[in-house]
Parts: C-alpha cells; structure tokens; sequence
C-alpha cells in the first residue's frame, strides 16, 4: 500500500539537526523517533523510550529506552545514540537553526553558544546503554512535549562516525521510526519504505510513502482530484467551497497553534500612545476575517495565546471589548483616535508591511479599510519574506508590521517570549519590566498552576497595553481522501503516518 | 515559321497607395521560333513588367490582363501551380538584376541542378553534370570549383552568366533576357552573345532580348521592338529600325547612341523628359519632346498599324522618312 | 544646367514654382504607414478594440459606483451582481472586480508602455550600434549582454528597487531595463547584415557621421522585426510584473494591475470564475489586438508591401 | 578647349602603390585565402579631367573606386587629394571632404534605402553635409537635380523598389550631384538606361565639367560610352594596370594585347556591321585573382605569350605621348601587326 | 572555424568569471540574506550557521574562497539544500531540464517556423489571422493559467493525462508540460518568421526561383527558409536558454524536478550558493549557445564567415 502525500516544500535536509519545516517533520518523524512521540491526536507519548522518571523538582528526567530497538540496519538504538544527537545539536560547528528548541536541557545555550567548549557538561547523560537521563536548566512542565520535536531525535552515531554529516544521504541512512527514506528526487518527491524492525512494525500498515514537494497549492489540489495524492496537507483557503462541494468531508480545517499579528513598531511616536494603539485594535472587525477575508473560518483572536495550548488557563484573556458590537467599537475607536488628537486635520498615517502570500495582503487591504473609518490613511507595503523579517527584526518599519508566529511547542511560553525585552522577534520593541519580570518568574515556578497564572497575568499585561495586534488564530488545512482512516485532527497539526491506513480500492 | 508566343492587348498596371500606374498597355506581338526579338525603349517604359507578366512574377500589387498564348497554352491568369509546369522549362527568364536574383544562402549548383531535377527528372548527380556543363559554356572558369561557391563569391560578371546558365539549362522554347549583359565586360557579352545565337541556331529558341545596348541588338536580333510609355511604338527588322526607323522616338534613340569608332563631342539626347505612367499626355505620349509632331498628335493617339511591306508596324502619325529627313535637316 | 549652382534665385524661383505646380507634397513613412495600417482589416479592428479597452480604462472609473479599493463589506466574493452594482461581482476583500479591472488595466497599459518603450529604445541603440561597429566593441557589447543573461534578472529589480525606492514608473523602467536584451540580439544581428548594403556605403560616401547611418539608415530598415519583436515582449513583460507584484516587488496593493488580477483568478477560476475570466478576457483581448497591431505595423512599414 | 586646360591642371587625385587585398574564408574548416584585388596601382587624376576605366568584370574597378573614396581601407599606397593624404586622415577630416568626393554606385538599387523615399534618398548627402541649407531649399535643389537627370517631380515621394532599374540609377546619379562635388566616382553609372536618357546623362555630366571643372572617374563596360565621356583610359587586368592611355589613342591603337581584344569585342550599334564581324573573343578563362597567373597576369589568355610573360611581372612602360603599357612584347606586337 | 569555435570556448571562461563576480557583489548588494526566514533565528544560531557557511569572513575573503572552490570544481553548498551541495543540485535536475526543454525547443521551433511561413504566405487572409489567433493565446495567457487551465482540463476534468509528477520515459507526463512551455515560445518565432518570411517572399532571388517553375513548396523549403530563418536564429538561442532555465512555472505546477526553479527561487531565498551555481550554469550555457546560432548563422547567410 502506497501512500501518496502532498507535503509542500522540498526538504532542505533529511539530518534533523538541519531542518527547519513542518514538511521536514513529515519526513524525519517517519523515520526517526525521539524518546516521545506524538500519537494520533499529537499527544505526546512514550517513543524510544518506554517510561521515564521525573525527579521532584522536576529538573530531572531519566528515561528508559526500549531494549528491543534497533537501527534500520540491525544495530541496537541505544542512550549513547541520544547523547550524540543532544550533543551534535547543541554543537555550535553543526548550526543547527533550531537548537535554541532544548535549550531548557541543562547547559545547552551556553553551549550553543560557544560559552562552554566541552559537550560533555551538556545535561544529557547516558547512564548505561538504555537509560538517559536529562538535566535541565529550570523546570519545564512541557518537556515531554517538547522531545517530540526533531531536535530531539536520536542520530546514528555509528554512521555518524562513519559518514560524517553524509550519514543522512538516502545511501547510508538508516532509521529507528517505522519508515526508511529510499530515494529521493529533490524537485519531485521523497519516497520512504516501511521498516520492519521499528518496534511497532505490526500495527503499521501502509507500506510505502510518497512525499511530493510541490509548492503550488493550487496544482496540488488539482493533482489531488486527478487521484494522484492521497493527502494534502494544505490546500488554497479558497477552494474550500469547491472541496465541500466536491469532495464533501475531505477537507480538515482544524485550529492550530498559531497566530497572525501585527505589531506596532513602539518607536514610532504615533503609535507611543495607547489610546492609538487601542482604537485601532479595535476598530479591526477580528470576525470576518476567518470567514470572509481568509474563507478557511480562522478563529479570531482576542488574546495572546492560542486557545488549546497546554499547560495554561484556558481563556485566560479575552479584550473586554470583544463581545461590544462593532459599531459601538467603531465609534469608541473613533474617540479614543480624536482624544489622542487625531482627527481628519490631522489623521493618523501608517504603513502595513507586510511579506507577499494572498492572505496577509488581503488582510491589509481589509484591515485598511477598516481603519479609513478613523480617519487613518493607511499605505500597503509588501516585500519578499526575507526582506520582510530581515526589516521587521532590525526594528526598520514604520508603523505597523505583519507577523505570524506557529508555536514550536505547546506551552504559552513560546507565546509569551515574543513581547520580552531584548529578543530579535520583539519587533515592535515593547519593552515592559513588569512584564520582563513575571516571564523570568515563571521560568522558575515548578508548580504548573502558579506557572500558568503568572503567564495569564503576563499577556494581561501586555494586551492591555496593546503590545501588539493579535488578529487570527492559524487553522490547519488538511484534505484526506475517504480511503486513508486514522487521520485525527489536533491542534499541533502533526499526523504520523503509523497512524493511517489505506484501504486499496 | 510558327509563332511560339502570341501576345495580345497586354496590359499591366500597379496599384499604389491611391491611384494605379499602368505600366504597359495593349501590347500585342507575336514570337517565332528561332527568332531573336530585342525590346529596347526608354528606361520605365516597361519592359521588363511585360515579360514578368507574362511569367506570373509581377509584384503583388501588380495586376496583367490581356492574353499571352504560348502555343495553346494561355499564360495570363493561369494559377502558379499550373505555370509552374511551363516556367523554366519552355519558357525562362534570365533577370534583369543579378546581385540580387540569385540566393544568397545556396550554392550555385542547387541552384542550378534544381531546375533540371524539377523538369526533366534527372537524379541530383546528373542534374549536376549538366549544370557544370553550362556553366562552362557560358564561359566560368573552373565550373566545379565555381559550382561550389555561394553567390556572393562571384563578380558581378560571373553571376550574371550563372543567371544565364540557369535559364537554358532546360533549352526553353521561349528565354526572356532582360538585360543579359550589361555587368559583363565586352570580351564576355561577345561571348554571351554567341552563345545566345548558337541556341537560336541549333535549338530553335525564341529569344527576347531586352536592351539599352544598340550595339547588342545590332549583333544578335532579327527583329526589335521599341516601346515608350508603356506602349510598343514601331516594331520591324532590325536593319529596317536601323537604318529607316519611323517613328521619332525610335530615331532619338539612334541618334543618342554614342559609337565607338568615333567620337562625338556631344551627344544628342531627345528632349524633355520621359512621361509620366500617371498622367500620359494626351494623344501621342511622346508628343512634348517630338520634333515631328502636328495638331492630330494632340487629339489622338496614334495606333500601332502595318505600313509598307517586311513586317513593320508603328504608332504614329507622321509619314516621313524620319532619318533621311533629318539629314537634310 | 545654369541652375545648378547659380543657386539661390534661380531655386527660390523654382520653389516658388513647385508650389503652384501639383508637386506631391512630402509623405512621410509615419503617415504613410498609417494610412496603409488602417487599411489592413484585423489591424483596423484591433485597433478599434484596442482604443475601446483603453478609452474604458481611463474613462470607465468615472461610472462605476465603486473606487477600485473600496470594501463592500455586505459583499465578499459576490458573484456578478447588477442589485449591488457589482457588475463584475467582488472579490475576497469584497472589492467590486469592475473597478479593479479597470484600474488594473490602466496599469498594466502603463506598464507596458514605459517598459516596451525603454526595452525598445535600448535594445535597438544597443544592438544597432553593436552589429554597426562590429568586431572587437561587437563582442565586447554582446557578451555584456550574455552576461547580463546569465545574471539572475530578479536581484537587479531587487537592487534597483533598493536604489530608487518604490515608484511605479521606476518600477516600469526596472522592467523595461531587463527586457531588452534578446531584443538587443535581434537587432543587431540584422544589423550585421543591413550594414553591408550598397545603401549604407552610400550614406558613408556622403559624410554621414557612425550615429546618424544608425539613426537615418539601419533603424528604419529594422522597424519589421523589431515592431515584431515589440508586440511579442508586451506580453512577458505584463507577465513579470505580475509576477514582481506576487513576489512582492511590484505594485502595491491596494493598485493592482492586469496580470496580478489574473494570477489572483486563476487558483479559484473554479469557485469564483468570475475574478479570472474578467481580466483575463481583457488581458488576451488586448494582446491578441496588440499582435495583430503589431503585423498590420510591420506590413505596413514595408514599403515593398502594399 | 578643355584639354588645353587639363594638361595644365593640378594633380587633384593620385593614387601611389595602391593595393587591397581581401580575406576570404573558402571553407569552414581551412585558412582563409588572400585575394588581391589591386596591385601597384599608380595613376593622377587632373582637375576637370574624365578618367575611365574599363576592364573585365572582377577586375577591381569598384574596389578602386572605394578605395579612392576611402570606403574601403587599402592596405597599402597612397591616396592623395590635393596633395592630402586621405588614408591618413581622420574620420572626421575625411567626412569634411566627402563633399568634394561622391560616388555613384554600380548596383543602383542596393545603393538605396529601401525605407527612404527618393526625396529623402537625395536630399541625404544634402542634410548631412549642408546642414546650413534650409529644408524648402533642400527641397527645391533636390527637385532640380530630379528633373536634371529625368526623374519627375511627382516620383518625389516614391521608394526606391518602385522604380525601373534605370531610374533607380538616376536617383543614385542626383544623389551623388546634389553636394555639387569636385571628384564622382560613377561606377557604371548608365548602365542600366537607356541610350537617350544615357546621352541626356553624359552631357549633363560634361556640362558640369566643363561649367565648373568636375572631375570624374568614369568607371564602365560599354566601351563606346567610356571613349565618349574620357580624356585618358586606364585599363584594368586582374587588378593591375594593363595600359593607361588618352581616350583616342587607345581606339585608333591600343597597344596592350588585352587592350585590342576588348576593343575588337565591343558591339557596334548597326546591324550590317555587327553580322559583318566575325568576333574572335578571347579564348580561355578569366583566371582567379586568388590565385594569379604568374608574371604578366594576361598571358594565359594572350596570343602573344612568350616564356618572360611568365617569369617577370612586366612594369608599366611609359612610351612617349603621355601613354603607359604594362606588356613585356608591345613592340613586338606591334609590328607584328602592322606588319601581317 | 574550429579555431574560431575554439577561441570562442576558451573566451567563455573569463566570461563566465565576470558574470560569477558580478552576481557574487550584486548578490550581497540586495538586502535580506539566507537565514532570514519567517521565524529569524537566535543571534547565537545565526553566529553558528554564518561561520558553518565562511558568512563571518570578509566579503573578499568569501570571494576568494568560493573562487577557489570554482577552479577546483566545487560549486560550494546550497544554503537552502543541506544535504546536497550545488553540483550535486544541478546534476540531478539537468537530465529533466534537457528532456522538458530540448523537446520543448524541437517542437515549438518546428510548430512556429510551419506557422509562421504559412501565416507570410497568406499574409492577411483568413489562414493567417486564424493561425496568428492559434499560435499567439500561448504568448497571451500567461504560463500559469496556461498550466493551470490544462491540468485542470486534461488531467482533473478528461483524466486523459496525468496532472502532474515525473516518471521517467513516460511520454504522458511529459505532454502537458511541454505544451505549456512550447506554445509561446513558438508563438514568438512563428512571429519573427512571419515577418521575415513575407520580407524574403519579396526578394528577387525567390522571383527568380519561382520563375524556374519550382513550385510554391520547394520555393519556400529551398529557397526562403534559410534566409528567413535568419533573424529567428538569433532569437532561438536566447530561445532555448529560456526554456532550459525559465520552466519555472512549469516545473512548479506540474511538480517536475528540473533546475528552473532554482534560477528564481534561489535568488528570492539568497542562497549565494545555488545563486552563484545557477549563475555560472546558466552563463556557459548561453555562451555555448550562442557559439552554435553564430556558427548556424554562417550555414544560414554564407556571406557571414568567421576567422
Ligand atoms: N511594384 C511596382 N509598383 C509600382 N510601379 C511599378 C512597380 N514595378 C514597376 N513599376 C513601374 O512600372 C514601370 C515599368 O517598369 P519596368 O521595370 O517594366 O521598366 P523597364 O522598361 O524594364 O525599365 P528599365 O529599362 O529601366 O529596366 C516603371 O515606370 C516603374 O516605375
Ligand atoms: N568585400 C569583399 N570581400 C572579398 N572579395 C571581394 C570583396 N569585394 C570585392 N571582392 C573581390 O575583389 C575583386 C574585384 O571586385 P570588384 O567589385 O572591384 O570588381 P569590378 O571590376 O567592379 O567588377 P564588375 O565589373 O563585375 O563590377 C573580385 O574578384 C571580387 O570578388
Ligand atoms: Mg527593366
Ligand atoms: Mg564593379
């Protein structure tokens, strides 16, 4: 059984110290699995390793790997294994793009960061063979989470001694996941087999997978209704009346663990007013943009953190404002602009910046539209995505900038950390020592409720301050033909194919 | 003998951006077999369009009526497929122009051998024999080497006698020169000329030779034609346009040609200029630069008609012995 | 043949003369050209068309109820609607498709203009003087252009933008200035062979300066394959701006432009067929008049075609 | 009369060891092969006085005549005009005399713009060259100059492909008049008319001469028409000078072997005559100037070879009455013609 | 002329080391560099990947060191491709390029020279127009409606083809894109043909040819194509670069696995490697191809000789 998917771009690497995409992940969590993985509803659950202890203060974690595992190639997947992979990763030589993921693990920025020389003091050990034990820096109530990443993913260290960085070559690769990468056609498709020595071998059933880069949604989905692909895993926002309509059932939309924003650039002095900052907020109709403007029904977002995201208070922030019609919100935004002392003598001006994709641009022209109501005069400007954040990090835009961030792993933290002091990916630059602070206090707050509440009192902060613009929540877009079943939706938008099976008709 | 070509009440007119030349009206001559025909006359006075007419080459603005009988075979208004049948293998042209009328981008024996592949079926190999055959008659040194050059690797002179050597390839019944040797110097045109009187001689061709060389025409035509203004305004014998032409253009021409026995301080051209395809003049159209002219060449125009005996016809008035009576004058 | 030098009375005289006389007066290849455009039938309907498009493009918003950036907000992707005046429906933004089109092929119009004219303009002075001059500054100048080729064109409208900051005409000119290049090539290998015509040694024997034979003498002579060639970069050039535009480089929303409507129809031709076959019935419209505008223009600068 | 004058003339043009040579790929695959056009090329052409040319079609007139103009680029030699040096001159000295120098070109329609109408055609020499001259007098100069050679006023605005080949060479020759030049070079400039438009054009040529003391190198096959318009003959072989000698002279007694045949060729215009002849042409082939006979480039085809033809390349012998001949055996020739 | 050809591969080199110096400044001339993605990295990652790629060095020294890895055949790594470096990039995607662009090129000469001799010898007459209308929509629509418009019609609605993916030797997935990419570019020849064409129609030569009673089709096949083909040479090579290297559209619609994309999209990404890779490929290429138009250009215009 052959498994025809969709997956986007082309893979930059199959090395999961190397990948950055969720089209990678596809890929390398086929192939290789950390000591969690993620089960059908993308909970985290027991992977290479078959249990594991948490010490008290909950900076401990040993794990106990499955005895049975082995490499594709026969050789026992074994704690070392990990040891190198940690150590590979926080290794500044190798630059991985996204070691800052573990940097909970115990030593491992300073390490990253060329602080601390020997990869030794990293805070993970194996014991013997089978056990690892995991030293963190503060305590981590999502780590478990957090190891299902592909960071966290064992590498062969017996190729990697051999080959090199060439272990990953679909020549000399080997795997501990239920698939193994064969062939690959960089520009076409990656094609993986299944791997019968993967521990679980007998509940998975499809036998092959195809993962096809294509990055033209649209020829994607054309290519989906010649029958050609089994699974898409996006498709263009708006064909979904098409899809209903055709192939009704097929598309899965489901919320997922991201948001769209703006921010105001804080230096620029128009916008140094809240009241500024608040009325245009406001004036921004969140609920037509799912629907309407986007068409794929994403959430709107009154809030910071995505609803859904664990270890948090759910509905910990809604704008008091939301539920106020939007007239009324109009004409509220409309006095808050004039008492700042903005009026049509003397409107406001600002510019949207924002990288090329249809939807971020028509969400400007909306959102532009809806500001003219208060008299702004609002100017679009657009720039290829490396353009875009390259200007948005250096703090170079004028007034408003788009961003969008997907949560790397489901805590608020990863949210939150956007509005701290002193970090590239605080565009706007809001800086808040209140705020700063109670980031720090959670980092070393154990108990996950207290955690939770000094995080919910966090975004409280900010929003109030209109830090930034929260718009809409990101959906996941899916279409799974009726042949494949065991595809669930959830919020991490991550379906492993072990999972699924297809019926051959 | 039989006439090879009848032609009849030709006429050929352009159409320019708003109104139409016409180029030749009412010719009408006939062509025997083995005969040579010079065609002379003043320079647009359209000569060559009669001929091109006839071949089915005018200029896509140009439009033939009339008739050109080629035996049985009417050549006016035949489609090209059909003319095809006949062009370059009973009836052949060589052209006025060869600088340009040969392919720049093909070797001279394509050129050639083609001709011989279309009409008599010969296969490519003997095609090309015959072609260099011809090309030595008509005097190209080292014809193999020469073969297999592009046009451009010629002299003038050269191409011209290629031009040559493509129109008799098949021994057409009829060969249109129009202007054969004016590149060529005179040790060559004497040679050509030779040429082109042993093909009359042995292969009964008729010849139409188109000239502003008198000495040409006095060396290979039996009869001339003299047109002006698009007309044809005396026809006869050679000799008997020589020495007792009738018609006053056909003695300015005379008397304009300078000769190479003597040398003369001036020449006499005719006066005025020549006229106008747009605006002929009424009557005659030679009227304004005539110096026999009366009251009638005003009103009317003269028509081409039979005097005397031998032959001759010519298009004018007046009835005198032109050149006696200009002697004496 | 007195008058012939004892010039000035003797031709004012005759000036004079010719005046009254029915001399012809000058014609123009220009004028000439025209009358001869006009009387080739597609060229004359496409003509017609072509004029239409562009008088409804530039008078059309005038009419239409709606600005081309306006929000309807009772109306997202509403299929043409004459109650709402969205005669030509909305589209996701709920903008009217009408207005856009409109003010979209005012642009795409500019942008074809100022491109074809700078890519023309430089790729005919280029090329001419390349294949004129021939030997040693040929090469030089040709292999500029081969290098020019190979260089991604994307990075010098990036670095261009970067220079001269975002103006739409710039915008136009960048793109011009990369389109220019085959036509280049073209030119100057007609070039090369114009150059070796009796004409051109006649115009050398007369004292012409290298520039006005280009000038004077080899760019007429190339009007056919360069009004050709012309009438064929039209298109790409429409294309790449749209293309610029998606990447980002291009217009600026809200201002859109033919190709960056049609790139938008195209993925949801089948949901909203209304956003794509609008534009692009308009786009293939006007470049179909455009070609055979084009052939009309190359037949009639032709003197030896009528 | 004017000959008087001549022979007091200053030396407007000479040309001193001229030569040109041209490179000529034969293959794709091999060397390309030298061509020479001209050789030792050596002769003064004096102000108001008609030099002709004749020769064998490939000879090199043309390229003479460009070379003269400074079209081409000899290789080596000297073209004086009034004492300057034209190959040494710069191009932008050497366009200041072109106004002096023009050209009448052999081929009459390649020599025109196809895209210009013939108004425009004349008038360009004009508009480069007199700036000064206004545009209704450019015009009005260049109608005079239509009608001097017999073109209507009316074809003003036609382009060249619409005109007989006669009259696309009377263009050519009012273009090159218009600048009221010193020197034309008429490269077969009438052929292609017919013989009254031909007589009409000769004598507007040597009008002008004697008017204003034009000068022309009068480059043509028909050897009736050259003797009609020059006061010295050169005659060209294979790109050398095979005699150079005063109009009449050469008729009544060309020295030159090659001379007398071309004379003993040319056509006579009265039928009687013409059949009377019987025309010995020359018998064999125009050899290749790529690859010329050795010696005397005539020999292979003249009657009178002898061994030295073969081995010296006979120079060109200035036998008294202002004649120059380039044959090793002239004298014997001679008297062996007088003599049978 | 081998000589010639000779002189003119060697001259290529120093060519294409301009061209690579110029992309390499111009490329560090635009703003934005690789890594600056939609989620920017920490500055300790960056530090760690621009030292993994020499990016901390001096702009010279970088120089320098990727024209050292040139001259000893190492194209350098890609920036967005790990696991494969630049050479490696290239030689996989060039065998699809060549058979997508070369079938391309044969098909939409042979179509566009036919058309465009056809539409010169009914100038202006219903063949004519009807056969401009047909060849000039695949310039008009643009490629990717094109692309689009023919995988929806031909693949989703008929299912006569496969609407995208490559299998190697299967003629199907070939037909769609080749189509695609073929159609303007044999609009823009049958275009320049046509002009040609009725320019050569007016010649005396073809006068001369037609007056040997050949026929209109030897006429046109013997005589008129070769120098009508003239000015279209010089647009083929320039022609056919485009189609090696500008499938982009195609390549991205169809899911095809051949360079083109690499020519845009690695400028958009700055990934100075590919960039550079691409820059270099693409310079030989029109240098070679170029050297084959003017070598067929002497074929075509014998008056045109190189020494
Ligand atoms: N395509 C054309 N369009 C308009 N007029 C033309 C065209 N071709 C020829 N003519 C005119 O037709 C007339 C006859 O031309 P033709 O070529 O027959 O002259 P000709 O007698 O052969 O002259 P020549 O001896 O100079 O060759 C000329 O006045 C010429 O201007
Ligand atoms: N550009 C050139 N390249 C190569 N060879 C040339 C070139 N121009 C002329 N020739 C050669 O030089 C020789 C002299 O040519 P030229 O045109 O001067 O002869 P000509 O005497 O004018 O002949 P004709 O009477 O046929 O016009 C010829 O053999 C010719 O083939
Ligand atoms: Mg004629
Ligand atoms: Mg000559």
């Amino acid at each position: 059984v052959t498994l025809h998917m969709h997956n986007g771009g082309e893979p930059a690497s199959l090395d999961p110290h190397k990948v950055s995409g969720t089209w990678e992940n596809r890929i390398v969590g086929d192939y290789l699995e950390g000591l969690t993985t993620e089960a059908a509803n993308g909970d985290a659950i027991a992977g290479a390793a078959e249990s594991w202890d948490i010490s008290e203060d909950g900076l401990v974690y040993t794990f106990h790997l499955r005895q049975d595992a082995v490499w594709s190639d026969g050789t026992p997947v074994t704690a070392h294994d990990f040891v190198t992979a940690f150590q590979r990763l926080m290794n500044p030589e190798t630059a991985a793009s996204y070691a800052y993921l573990q940097y909970t693990i115990k030593n491992a920025e300073a390490i990253n960061s060329g602080e601390i020389e020997d990869l030794n003091e990293l805070g993970a050990v194996a014991l013997d063979d089978y056990t690892l034990e995991v030293t963190l820096e503060n305590p981590a109530p999502f780590l478990l989470q957090a190891l299902t990443h592909y960071t966290a993913y064992p590498v062969p260290s017996h190729l990697l001694e051999e080959h090199g960085d060439a272990w990953a070559d679909t020549a000399n690769i080997v795997a501990n996941g239920p698939y193994v990468p064969v062939e690959w056609l960089p520009g076409s498709h990656l094609r993986s087999v299944k791997n019968d020595s993967y521990h679980d071998a007998d509940n998975v059933q499809i036998e092959e997978v195809i993962y096809y880069s294509l990055d033209d949604l649209s020829a994607a989905l054309n290519r989906y209704r010649a029958g050609e692909f089994d699974i898409l895993t996006d498709f263009p926002a708006d064909q979904i009346t098409l899809l209903d309509s055709q192939h009704p059932g097929e598309a899965h939309v489901a919320p997922f663990l991201g948001l769209h924003y703006y921010v105001f650039n804080l230096n620029n002095p128009d916008l140094a007013d809240v009241n500024v900052r608040k009325a245009l907020s406001m004036a921004i109709n969140r609920e037509i943009i799912g629907p309407d403007i986007f068409g794929t029904g994403e959430l709107a977002a009154y809030s910071w953190v995505p609803p859904g995201t664990a270890n948090y208070i759910d509905g910990a922030f809604t704008y008091d404002w939301a539920e106020t019609p939007y007239g009324e919100r109009v004409a509220e935004a409309q006095a808050l602009m004039a008492e700042a002392g903005f009026g049509p003598d003397n409107p406001l001006s600002v510019e949207i910046r924002y990288n090329t994709s249809d939807n971020h641009q028509r969400l400007a022209v909306a959102i532009a539209a809806m500001w003219e109501q208060l008299g702004v005069q609002t100017e679009l400007f657009n720039s290829e995505v490396v353009v875009h954040y390259d200007a948005l990090q250096a703090n170079d835009f004028h007034s408003i900038g788009r961003a969008g961030w997907v949560m790397d792993y489901n805590d608020p933290i990863n949210m939150l950390e956007l509005l701290r002091t002193g970090i590239d990916y605080n565009y706007g630059r809001y800086d808040n020592d209140e705020y700063n602070a109670l980031i720090a206090a959670s980092a070393t707050e154990t108990d996950i409720d207290a955690r939770a509440a000094i995080l919910a009192e966090a975004e409280a902060l900010a929003m109030e301050d209109y830090a930034a613009l929260p718009l809409a929540f990101y959906v996941s877009r899916n279409v799974v033909s009726p042949r494949i079943s065991g595809f669930e939706d959830n919020a991490s938008d991550i379906h492993r194919t072990r999972w699924l099976t297809k019926s051959e008709d | 003998m039989e006439n090879v070509l009848e032609i009849s009440d030709l006429n050929v007119s352009f159409a320019l951006h708003n109104s139409e030349v016409h180029a030749v009206r009412d010719l009408n001559f006939s062509l025997r077999a083995g005969e040579t025909l010079a065609v002379v006359g003043e320079s647009g006075s359209g000569k060559s369009q009669s001929f091109l007419s006839i071949m089915g080459l005018l200029a896509r603005n140009g439009r033939a009526t009339g008739s050109a009988k080629m035996g049985d075979v009417e050549l006016v208004g035949m489609p090209p497929r059909q003319l095809d049948k006949y062009r370059g293998k009973d009836i052949a042209m060589i052209f006025q122009d060869p600088m340009t009328s040969l392919n720049p981008s093909l070797k001279i024996k394509r050129q050639l051998s083609e001709v011989l592949v279309k009409h008599q079926n010969y296969d490519e190999k003997k095609a090309l024999k015959e072609a260099i055959e011809m090309l030595e008659r008509v005097g190209i040194p080292s014809p193999e080497r020469r073969a297999n050059a592009y046009p451009h690797e010629l002299s003038g002179g050269m191409r011209q006698r290629v031009m040559i050597a493509m129109a008799l390839l098949c021994r057409p019944k009829i060969l249109i020169a129009d202007e054969p040797t004016t590149a060529l110097d005179v040790t060559v045109q004497a040679q050509m000329l030779d040429l082109f009187r042993s093909l009359t001689k042995d292969f009964g061709t008729a010849l139409v030779m188109i000239t502003h060389n008198l000495g040409v025409v006095a060396g290979v035509a039996d009869r001339m034609m003299v047109m002006y203004g698009g007309r044809a305004v005396e026809t006869g014998h050679v000799d008997d346009l020589f020495y007792d032409p009738r018609h006053p253009y056909t003695l300015g021409l005379l008397s304009s040609t300078p000769n190479p026995a003597e040398r003369a301080k001036r020449l006499t051209p005719i006066e005025g200029l020549p006229p106008s395809l747009e605006h002929l003049p009424k009557g005659c159209a030679f009227n304004p630069r005539c110096k026999f002219r009366f009251e009638k060449c005003f009103e009317e125009r003269p028509p081409l008609e039979p005097f005397g005996e031998a032959e001759r016809k010519k298009a004018c008035f007046y009835e005198g012995q032109l050149l006696a009576e200009e002697r004496s004058a | 043949m007195a008058g012939l030098t004892r010039k000035d009375e003797v031709l004012s005289a005759y000036a004079e003369k010719l005046a009254t006389l029915d001399a012809p007066k000058g014609r123009s290849l220009t004028q000439d050209a025209l009358r001869r455009l006009i009387a080739n039938k597609a060229a004359l309907v496409s003509l017609i068309l072509f004029g239409l498009i562009v008088a409804v493009a530039f008078i059309g918003p005038y009419f239409v109820p709606w600005g081309f950036a306006q929000v309807d907000w009772t109306a997202f992707r509403s299929p043409p609607n004459f109650e709402t005046s969205h005669y030509l429906g909305t589209d996701q933004n709920g903008r009217d498709v009408l207005a856009r089109l409109l003010q979209g092929t005012q642009m795409s119009l500019l942008v074809a203009l100022v491109a074809t004219l700078v890519s023309v303009f430089i790729g005919v002075i280029y090329g001419a003087i390349a294949g004129y001059f021939g030997g040693k500054v040929d090469a030089v100048m040709m292999r500029i252009v081969d290098v020019m080729y190979a260089l991604p064109y994307i990075l010098f409208v990036i670095i261009l933008m970067v220079i001269f900051g975002r103006n739409p005409l710039l915008l136009f000119a960048a793109i011009g200035l990369v389109e220019w290049l085959t036509m280049a090539r073209i030119v100057r290998g007609q070039t090369l062979a114009l150059k070796e015509k009796e004409f051109v040694e006649a115009a050398r024997a007369s004292g012409a300066k290298p520039f006005t034979i280009i000038i004077r003498h080899i760019v007429p002579n190339l009007s056919g394959p360069v009004v050709i060639y012309a009438t064929l970069t039209i298109p790409e050039i429409i294309i790449t701006e749209s293309f610029l535009s998606f990447i980002g480089m291009g217009i600026q929303e809200p201002m859109t432009s033919l190709g960056t409507l049609i790139s938008n129809g195209a993925p949801v031709a089948e949901v909203m067929p209304w956003l794509l076959v609008f534009p692009a019935v308009v786009l293939v419209t006007m470049l179909l008049c455009l070609s055979y505008i084009g052939d009309g223009l190359r037949d009639a600068l032709d003197p030896k075609d009528r | 009369m004017s000959a008087v004058e001549m022979d007091t003339g200053i030396p407007l043009l000479e040309v001193e060891n001229l030569k040109k040579t041209f490179s000529i790929a034969t293959s794709l695959l091999r060397k390309p092969l030298t061509l020479t056009a001209l050789e030792d090329i050596n002769f003064t052409v004096r102000a108001g006085e008609t030099l002709g040319i004749v020769g064998e079609s490939g000879c090199g007139k043309s390229t003479l005549g460009r070379c003269i103009l400074q079209l081409i680029e000899p290789d080596e030699g000297k073209v004086l005009w009034l004492g300057e040096d034209l190959t040494k001159l710069g191009s932008e000295k050497m366009r200041k005399r072109r106004q002096d120098l023009q050209i009448i070109f052999q081929d009459p329609l390649a020599s025109l713009n196809p895209r210009m109408t013939v108004g425009e055609i004349i008038a360009d020499p004009l508009r480069t060259l007199r700036p000064d001259i206004s545009k209704t007098e450019r015009r009005a100069r260049v109608l005079r100059m239509m009608e001097a050679v017999g073109l209507l006023p009316e074809m003003i605005n036609r382009y060249p492909h619409e005109f007989s080949g006669g009259q696309a060479q009377r263009i050519g020759i009012a273009r090159a008049l218009i600048t009221e030049p010193k020197l034309i070079v008429c490269d077969e400039p009438v052929s292609a008319l017919d013989v009254s438009i031909q007589a009409q054009i000769l004598n507007l040529l040597s009008e002008l001469k004697e008017e204003f003391g034009l000068t022309l190198v009068f480059i043509s096959h028909d050897l009736s028409v050259v003797r009609h318009v020059s006061d010295r003959i050169l005659v060209l072989y294979l790109g050398r000078i095979a005699e150079l000698s005063p109009g009449h002279e050469l008729y009544t007694d060309p020295k030159h072997p090659y001379s007398q045949a071309l004379l003993l060729a040319a056509p006579i215009p009265d039928p009687k005559t013409a059949r009377a002849r019987t025309l010995e042409g020359l018998k064999g082939e125009v050899p290749s100037p790529i690859n010329p006979p050795s010696g005397c480039r005539f020999r292979t085809r003249c009657p009178y070879a002898k061994e030295i033809c073969a081995d010296q390349v006979p120079p060109l012998e200035d036998i008294e009455g202002g004649r120059l001949v380039a044959c090793h055996r002239w004298r014997e020739i001679e008297a062996e013609l007088t003599g049978g | 002329m081998l000589r010639y050809a000779f002189r003119r591969v060697l001259s290529a080199l120093p060519i294409a080391f301009i061209a690579v110096t110029v992309c390499f400044f111009i490329l560090r001339l635009a703003p934005g560099g690789p890594f600056d993605t939609g989620r920017p990295l920490p500055p300790n990652v960056l530090a760690n990947v621009r030292a993994y790629y020499n990016l901390d060095q001096p702009l010279f020294t970088q120089y320098l060191l990727y024209i050292g890895g040139v001259l000893r055949g190492n194209l350098g790594p890609s920036m967005a491709f790990y696991d494969f470096n630049v050479s490696q990039l290239l030689a996989i995607g060039l065998p699809f390029t060549l058979t997508l662009g070369f079938s391309a090129f044969v098909i939409a000469t042979f179509v566009g020279v036919l058309a465009g001799m056809v539409s010169a010898v009914y100038q202006n007459k219903w063949p004519d127009y009807v056969l401009v209308l047909a060849v000039m929509i695949g310039l008009v629509v643009p490629n990717f409606l094109m692309g689009a418009l023919l995988q929806l019609w031909f693949g989703v609605y008929l299912r006569w083809l496969p609407a995208g993916g490559w299998v190697t030797g299967s003629i199907t997935h070939l037909v769609l894109p080749v189509t695609v990419l073929a159609w303007p570019h044999a609009a823009r020849i049958s275009r320049l043909m046509r002009g040609s064409m009725i320019e050569v129609l007016g010649t005396n030569y073809v006068r001369t040819a037609k007056s040997k009673g050949l026929g209109s089709r030897l006429v046109l096949a013997r005589h008129a194509i070769k120098p009508a083909m003239i000015p279209v040479v010089s647009y083929l090579g320039p022609g056919l670069s485009y189609l090696l290297t500008g499938s982009i559209v195609v390549e991205q619609i169809f899911g095809l696995p051949g360079i083109g994309r690499y020519f845009i999209s690695a400028a958009l990404n700055r990934d100075y490697g590919l960039v550079l890779g691409t820059t270099l490929f693409y310079m030989l290429l029109i240098l070679v191809l170029n050297l084959i138009v003017d070598l067929v250009y002497a074929w075509l215009d014998p008056k045109v000789r190189y020494s």
